[in-house]
């Protein structure tokens, strides 16, 4: 049907340009959107679920009002801060200070270029898809920083200096987490990734769950969950937006879409991190059960999803917010050896006769 | 597959890798002010690394290693083992300097010394760009760093701010340079490189360029004019025995770098890098000299007499192929070999004179403190003289011999230009002469400002008293030596 | 182990004795006897050289040959002829004397200055005696090191400028024979064999240029007009023992130079720019002479004649007959005992009063009479009185030069009167007269130890005036062979 | 039109291009000079990489992997450096860099 | 390779930035612009801001960033060795262990000496 579509669309202007050209861009675009708008969806109700789910876990009712059971509560947001004041700070500079948002929200859109939806469902099935993914959502913490600097205020310096600092602190830990994994697949391509999951003795006798990698790479996947919270600095690790000490760290500054923009990118980032989680540790599209394979692997890659930011939520609802210099021995002293040696454990592994990834 | 490799053969280098991450790690357990324990750690693993680098020096082979990359021939394990010893007689001398001036408050000099040690191992046994280019950057990173170990001292920071911009130009003509001969050759092997090379087939537009930036990057290297302007700030700048760790050991890598990839790696265009080179040494020859003479510091007039040399270190290369004719090769090239070895031990002992003289607070730099010298320890003064009359190549001392095989070969390739060349090399020695002097006069014929004699520990005193022993013993008995560097040359050619 | 290698060895093992010593004044006693020890081993070791030494043969003797450097094909060879034994025993012999005569002089470092002087003796031989021309030349260029040293710390209060001009100016000259050595080694075969060389055909054009390689070499060293200007600076700065080492030994080296290198190795070179040379040298001859006449200071006024007298000896090679080649040889050893016993005489006097200017002495004979006898002698040999040395050199040349050319043995007699005219005026001014000054009245005669270096040097100077038989038979063979090679053409 | 090696390697000249001239004419900013060093390793792995995809050769391309690593290393003591200088000068222009004269 | 691969990468980089762009425009539009003096001023708790706040900070900042570009490179570097890493045999499999044994050596150094030291 999808074919269908594009051909459809080759002969709609009889020119050569277009068939060339400007269809396959805007085919492109189209497809973009397609991921786009869900993904804008999904990041709306996300807010609404958190506030949901932490109103449940602390015994309260959490939006109720706006819609069925605060069902438009999203949609109210957003009105609300569209038609809120943009202020610009007289000391900021003012083209960084419009910029700074761009670049945050900007990467953790870009990246979903190269997530896989299915064992065919890319927008571009690179075969470097985790370099790609890792080359930009590094540009993130550009963001951060222009937005601090620019700000020219105190606190938004500060909390720059800080999450930039936090962000590639635990950026490195990530990296490595990929690098087990890359490591076990041999292929950098996600699809690929999700695919080497589906072999092995677990998954041969109908318990493909357990062959995934979340199991022989245990540690690695807490590590990579941690820090996936700690890149995207959420709680408990949301010193740099602290309230009682820096309030909104570098985004003090930002009012009405400014703020908003920043808030969409850090939910995208999230949505971003546990579909990372699903591909690389949890099978992706998989079905835990043979006996399950009738549902559509889409479902089962968006219920994981859902289930890793749900946990993300849990976590802020269960643990108090670290010390700054809690959080980067965490990173440096903690993290890092514990992917180190798990690396070379995995490549002694892979070397010796019980190499499991075969 | 990757091919399996002869590890033997690399032995030294990783012992030395080896060694050097544990001195890091186990200095940081050390406790003690000046270190003792790493100290000896590192003049133990220097020696061992150095006796197997001259035992394999010993056994005449070429051996390839990791898919050609790397070569180990006599020439390298002869560079390497003068280099890993020069290095170990530099730390030897920085030990009291450096812990009287708060640069021992970790192990960093003498860890950070192994690792740019073990950089000109790489560059000198690289048979291929990316081992060449890996071991040039291993040599001068933690160079930038080392002349940045006093981080207070803002002229310590100024000359490694340089020599670091510096630097990295270089490497980037260098890199720039190679990417074009790369792109013309269509490899990076230096082997395949010299068969393309000579196969006539190629873009000679691109090449050519790539041979301009790569001589321009490698002059960069040596301190050759017009590329100099970092070596007399960053000689004057850093601490002196970091002057002394950039400024000695690493000649002889850089040796090994023009050679590799000028000799080896493009002969077929020996003619028009001869023709750069030609116009390199006269530079300066020219303004080393002539600069130095207008110097009262002593390290900067020895940075410009360090111009000077490769000046002549760059005339022998000159004079390796007359025409089509190359049978001057291994004499030209053997000389700059011996010119090289020669110079960095003169360096030495220079140093190391000027590293023992410095006193807490004091550092002993400028010409006129050596006044007296003579009076207050008539050791380092006789030490002294022996490296300034050596390097103006005065008998009997070594830099003569140097400075003779260097002129003989110029001679030897005839016709107008070289002897032209030679009585300008011979003209320029004679103002190299002058400044010299000065160091010398200051020393004897000068009333000493402090009377107070001079002292040092033992092992620095035997150190200095086998350097100066050898600079005038191998300017009577060269024998030996030359015949190591004319071997080393001849199997390059095979 | 040789003997030519035990006369150059001893002194200069002596003299890393003594430097290892240390400078502590409390050992100046024993540095002195140890100095004086070497000195006379020095000497003593050079005695079996004259002794066995095979008069009238023409041959190389006590060759000394090892091959040193392989990767030049340099060899330690050594030997000596006619032309060089006398040489070396005057090397040994002056060394002697400078010992002794700075033995009290000198009172600041004294290890260092005798093992400057006896590191230098030694080195000296070596150039008198180095048949390969690479060890030649390393000798050659290595006595600037002590030299220099000696200049620069216990000259004069112009020191500092003397040294400087001392080594630059030689060195200049002897980096262009580098030039011309590399280029005869390669020329030959790569050979530094003197004899190889010897036989060497060249081409007129390299053999001029060879020729004035050596020339820039050796003629500063001589030193000939007009690069001679160094030498009066440099005697005038020097201490007594350097100036006496200078005149009587240094510049020997340059005039050795001229009969090693230039004559046989580019006798056409030699014969075509003759002509300059023998001009040149009647310059000095003349010309310095009259400079000497008006100088104020004593040390001048002898470094001057001793530009004059090098001038006869370059006069007498440049002329190209037995007779001038060998007075000339002569005039090179008797010079070197009278210019040491001229220095030394002032040395004497400006030990006493500190001043070197002719108006700050005179009537000296009436304080000083044992002195001033012996200064007498040695004035007379200066202006070549027949009976003392100074006379035969210079006849032979005179001789020499009449057999070759009227005219030019005409303007070197005329030379003599000028040599007569300043040295004795010097010797009247300073000498005779009235006591001229309360330093002069106050004048010690000369004690014991003076006397002694007075008297060897008086008995040298006397022996070789009256009978200068064994120093003319000793050289006449190798002489001869000499001018065979000069004689022959060596053009291709 | 289509991409040749010719565009390549002038689109490479003219970065290295750049980057000599920044680094002789800024007399402002040591940090601009630091950039300016990074572009020159830019140009030149754009150099390594058009050359080794038009000769269809890999080595190119692993020799830019080493040469990012090394501009790493080499940024970061440049930086290094620079945050020591700053402490000790208050200041990061280059013509203020003259406490080294002869 | 087809370098085509990628357009979808560029597309969505510049939706990436529209999507940054676009509603800040549109709220400039929808939204009041009524600054004053107070409203613009950097926020400090109340208090005038009575300094730049591009101040000198932590040293450790800088640290921090260094040892990021080198550990990052370092994963860049290993992400080929892993990739291959099945078909590259023991050689290859040990260089890469020497190399991140390196790493490990150079990860101490830096823990040890106090790099990592936040406190």
């Amino acid at each position: 049907m999808i074919d269908a579509l594009y051909n459809g669309g080759l002969n709609l202007v009889p020119a050569q340009w277009w068939a060339t050209m400007a269809w396959p861009v805007l085919w492109i675009l189209l497809k973009i959107v397609a991921v786009l708008a869900p993904l804008m969806g999904a990041v709306a109700y996300m807010t609404l679920w958190e506030r949901k789910l932490l109103g449940f876990m602390q015994v309260r009712l959490g939006p109720n009002r706006v819609g069925p059971k605060g069902l438009l509560q999203p949609i109210a947001d957003a009105v609300k801060l569209l038609s809120k004041e943009l202020i610009n700070p007289t000391a900021a500079a003012k083209g960084l200070f419009r910029l700074g948002p761009v670049m945050a929200i900007m990467p953790a859109l870009a990246a979903w270029v190269v997530v896989p939806f299915g064992p065919e469902a890319v927008l571009a099935n690179v075969n470097a898809g985790l370099l790609v993914i890792l080359a930009i959502t590094s540009i993130e913490v550009y963001g951060v920083i222009i937005a601090g600097w620019a700000s020219n205020s105190k606190y938004a310096f500060l909390g720059a200096l800080r999450a930039s600092a936090q962000m590639v602190s635990y950026e490195i830990a990530i990296g490595f987490c990929f690098l087990i994994v890359v490591m076990t697949a041999g292929s950098l391509n996600l699809a690929e990734i999700v695919a080497s999951q589906a072999r092995g003795f677990a998954a041969d006798n109908g318990l493909s769950f357990l062959s995934w990698n979340w199991l022989p790479l245990l540690p690695v996947f807490f590590v990579y969950l941690i820090s996936g919270v700690a890149e995207t600095n959420r709680h408990p690790f949301d010193v740099v937006e602290g309230e009682a000490e820096i309030v909104a760290g570098h985004m003090v500054e930002y009012s009405g879409m400014g703020f908003a923009i920043f808030f969409l990118a850090e939910y995208a980032s999230m949505w971003l991190i546990s579909m990372l989680a699903v591909l690389m540790f949890l099978g992706g599209w998989l079905s835990p059960f043979a006996f399950l394979d009738f549902i559509p692997g889409w479902i089962w890659l968006g219920l994981k999803s859902f289930l890793i930011m749900s946990a993300f939520i849990w976590i802020r609802a269960t643990f108090p917010r670290y010390r700054y210099d809690q959080i980067m021995r965490l990173g440096w002293k903690i993290f890092i050896p514990v992917t180190l040696v798990w690396l070379l454990l995995v490549g002694f592994l892979m070397q010796s006769s019980w190499n499991i990834w075969k | 597959m990757i091919e399996s490799n002869n590890w033997a053969a690399v032995a030294p280098e990783l012992l030395l890798l080896a060694m050097t991450s544990l001195i890091a790690l186990f200095d940081l357990a050390v406790k003690t002010p000046l270190r003792g324990a790493t100290y000896r750690l590192t003049l133990l693993t220097l020696a061992v690394v150095a006796a197997l680098h001259f035992v394999q020096a010993g056994s005449d082979e070429t051996v390839y290693v990791f898919s050609h990359m790397i070569v180990v021939d006599p020439m390298a394990s002869l560079l390497k083992g003068f280099a890993t010893l020069a290095v170990l007689v530099t730390l030897v001398y920085s030990r009291p300097y450096a812990g009287a001036r708060d640069m021992l408050r970790a192990g960093d000099l003498f860890t950070l010394s192994l690792y740019s040690l073990l950089g000109m191992c790489v560059m000198i046994s690289g048979h291929h760009f990316l081992t060449l280019y890996l071991g040039l950057e291993l040599l001068t990173l933690p160079g930038y760093a080392l002349v940045a170990l006093r981080r207070d001292e803002l002229r310590s920071t100024e000359a490694a701010m340089k020599y670091f911009v510096l630097g990295s130009l270089a490497s980037g003509f260098l890199l720039y340079g190679l990417s074009l001969v790369y792109g013309a050759t269509g490899s990076l092997d230096l082997a395949e490189v010299q068969q393309a090379v000579s196969s006539g087939m190629l873009d000679k537009t691109v090449l050519m360029l790539g041979l301009v930036f790569v001589v321009a990057g490698l002059a960069f290297k040596l301190g050759a004019v017009p590329f100099h302007m970092w070596v007399p700030d960053v000689y004057h700048g850093a601490p002196t025995a970091v002057t002394l760790m950039i400024g000695g050991a690493p000649k002889l890598a850089a040796f090994a770098i023009v050679m590799r990839l000028l000799v080896e790696g493009m002969l077929p265009l020996v003619w028009h890098w001869q023709q750069m080179l030609m116009v390199l040494a006269v530079a300066s020859l020219l303004i080393g000299n002539l600069a130095a003479v207008a110097q009262t510091n002593l390290k900067r007039m020895l940075a410009f007499s360090t111009i000077a040399q490769m000046g002549f270190v760059l005339l022998s290369f000159v004079s390796g192929v007359v025409g089509q004719d190359g049978t001057n090769m291994n004499a030209a090239y053997s000389s700059a070999m011996f010119y090289m070895i020669t110079y960095v031990l003169t360096t030495l002992a220079a140093f190391g004179v000027i590293l023992l003289l410095a006193r807490d607070g004091f550092e002993s730099e400028e010409i006129s403190d050596l006044a007296g010298l003579n009076q207050r320890n008539p050791m380092f003064a006789a030490v002294m003289t022996c490296c300034m009359f050596s390097l103006a190549g005065v008998p009997p001392l070594v830099g003569f011999y140097a400075k003779f095989s260097v002129l003989q070969s110029l001679l030897n390739a005839g016709g107008g230009v070289y002897i032209g060349l030679t009585v300008f090399a011979v003209m320029m020695s004679l103002i190299g002469a002058f400044y010299y002097l000065r160091v010398v006069k200051v020393m004897y014929f000068d009333a000493p400002v402090q009377t107070a004699a001079i002292e040092a520990d033992a092992d620095q005193r035997i150190m200095l008293g086998l350097n100066g022993a050898l600079v005038l013993g191998l300017g009577l008995m060269p024998g030996g030596l030359m015949m190591l560097c004319d071997q080393a040359i001849l199997a390059l050619w095979h | 182990m040789g003997l030519l290698s035990l006369a150059i060895w001893t002194p200069v093992l002596f003299g890393v004795l003594l430097l290892a010593m240390g400078g502590d004044k409390r050992d100046s006693g024993a540095v002195r006897w140890l100095a004086l020890l070497g000195a006379v081993a020095g000497l003593a070791v050079t005695v079996p050289l004259y002794t066995g030494f095979q008069a009238g043969s023409a041959a190389m003797q006590f060759v000394e040959r090892v091959l040193w450097v392989p990767a030049f094909n340099v060899h330690y060879h050594l030997a000596v002829d006619g032309i060089s034994l006398w040489l070396v025993l005057l090397t040994a012999f002056i060394n002697l004397i400078v010992v002794l005569a700075g033995w009290e002089v000198i009172q600041e470092r004294v290890n260092q200055y005798m093992g400057a002087f006896l590191i230098l003796s030694g080195l000296m031989i070596g150039v008198f005696s180095a048949q390969d021309a690479m060890l030649f030349y390393i000798f050659f260029e290595a006595t600037l090191i002590p030299m220099y040293l000696i200049i620069g710390i216990w000259g004069g209060p112009n020191k500092i400028y003397a040294a400087f001009k001392f080594f630059l100016y030689t060195l200049l000259g002897s980096l262009l024979m580098l030039v011309a050595l590399i280029y005869l080694y390669n020329v030959s075969g790569g050979s530094f064999d003197l004899q190889a060389w010897y036989k060497l055909p060249l081409g007129a054009q390299a053999q001029t240029l060879l020729f004035f390689a050596f020339f820039a070499a050796f003629a500063v060293k001589i030193p000939m007009w007009p690069v001679h200007t160094w030498l009066p600076d440099v005697h005038v700065e020097a201490p007594t023992g350097g100036s006496a080492v200078l005149a009587a030994i240094m510049l020997k080296l340059g005039a050795y130079g001229f009969l090693r290198f230039s004559l046989p190795i580019t006798p056409d070179a030699a014969h075509e720019w003759s002509g300059l040379m023998v001009g040149l040298s009647l310059v000095a001859v003349v010309y310095v002479g009259l400079v000497a006449m008006v100088q104020q200071d004593m040390k001048k006024l002898v470094a001057y004649s001793s530009v004059a007298h090098m001038g006869f000896v370059s006069l007498g090679f440049f002329l190209f007959n037995d007779l001038s080649v060998s007075g000339a040889i002569v005039q090179m050893i008797a010079h070197g005992f009278v210019s040491a016993a001229m220095f030394l005489g002032i040395g004497v006097l400006y030990d006493r009063v500190h001043s070197r200017e002719i108006a700050s002495y005179g009537g000296v004979v009436n304080t000083m009479p044992k002195f001033a006898a012996f200064a007498l002698l040695f004035t007379m040999a200066n202006c070549g009185l027949p009976g003392t040395a100074g006379f035969v050199g210079e006849w032979m040349v005179i001789l020499g030069a009449v057999k070759a050319n009227f005219w030019v043995g005409l303007i070197a007699a005329s030379a003599l009167i000028f040599g007569a005219a300043y040295s004795l005026w010097m010797f009247k001014r300073v000498y005779l007269g009235p006591v001229g000054n309360d330093d002069v009245k106050a004048l010690q005669d000369i004690n014991g130890r003076e006397f002694l270096v007075m008297a060897l040097l008086a008995v040298m100077v006397l022996y070789m005036g009256i009978h200068p038989k064994p120093f003319t038979d000793v050289m006449d063979a190798s002489v001869a062979e000499l001018l065979k090679h000069v004689a022959v053409s060596k053009l291709p | 039109m289509s991409l040749t090696l010719g565009h390549f390697l002038s689109l490479g000249a003219i970065l290295f291009a750049l980057s000599v001239v920044g680094i002789y004419l800024n007399r402002k900013n040591l940090i601009v000079l630091l950039m300016a060093i990074e572009l020159m390793l830019l140009a030149v792995n754009m150099n390594f990489v058009a050359f080794a995809h038009y000769l269809g050769d890999l080595n190119g391309q692993i020799f830019v992997f080493f040469v990012l690593t090394v501009a790493a290393a080499e940024s970061a003591i440049g930086l290094a450096i620079l945050v020591l200088l700053f402490r000790n000068k208050s200041s990061i222009n280059v013509d203020e860099l003259n406490s080294l004269k002869g | 390779m087809d370098i085509a691969q990628y357009l979808p990468v560029l597309l969505f980089v510049l939706v990436g930035l529209a999507v940054g762009v676009l509603p800040q425009v549109l709220g400039y539009i929808l939204g009041p612009n009524r600054p004053d003096a107070a409203k613009n001023s950097p926020y400090e708790c109340g208090f005038e801001a009575f300094e730049d706040a591009r101040m000198k900070f932590d040293v450790r900042y800088y640290l921090i960033a260094i040892l990021f570009i080198l550990f990052d490179l370092e994963i860049a570097f290993l992400i080929p060795w892993a990739v291959a890493l099945t078909d590259i045999g023991s050689t290859g499999f040990w260089t890469g262990v020497v190399f991140l044994i390196d790493l490990l050596v150079g990860f101490v150094y830096a823990w040890k000496i106090g790099a990592l030291d936040w406190e």
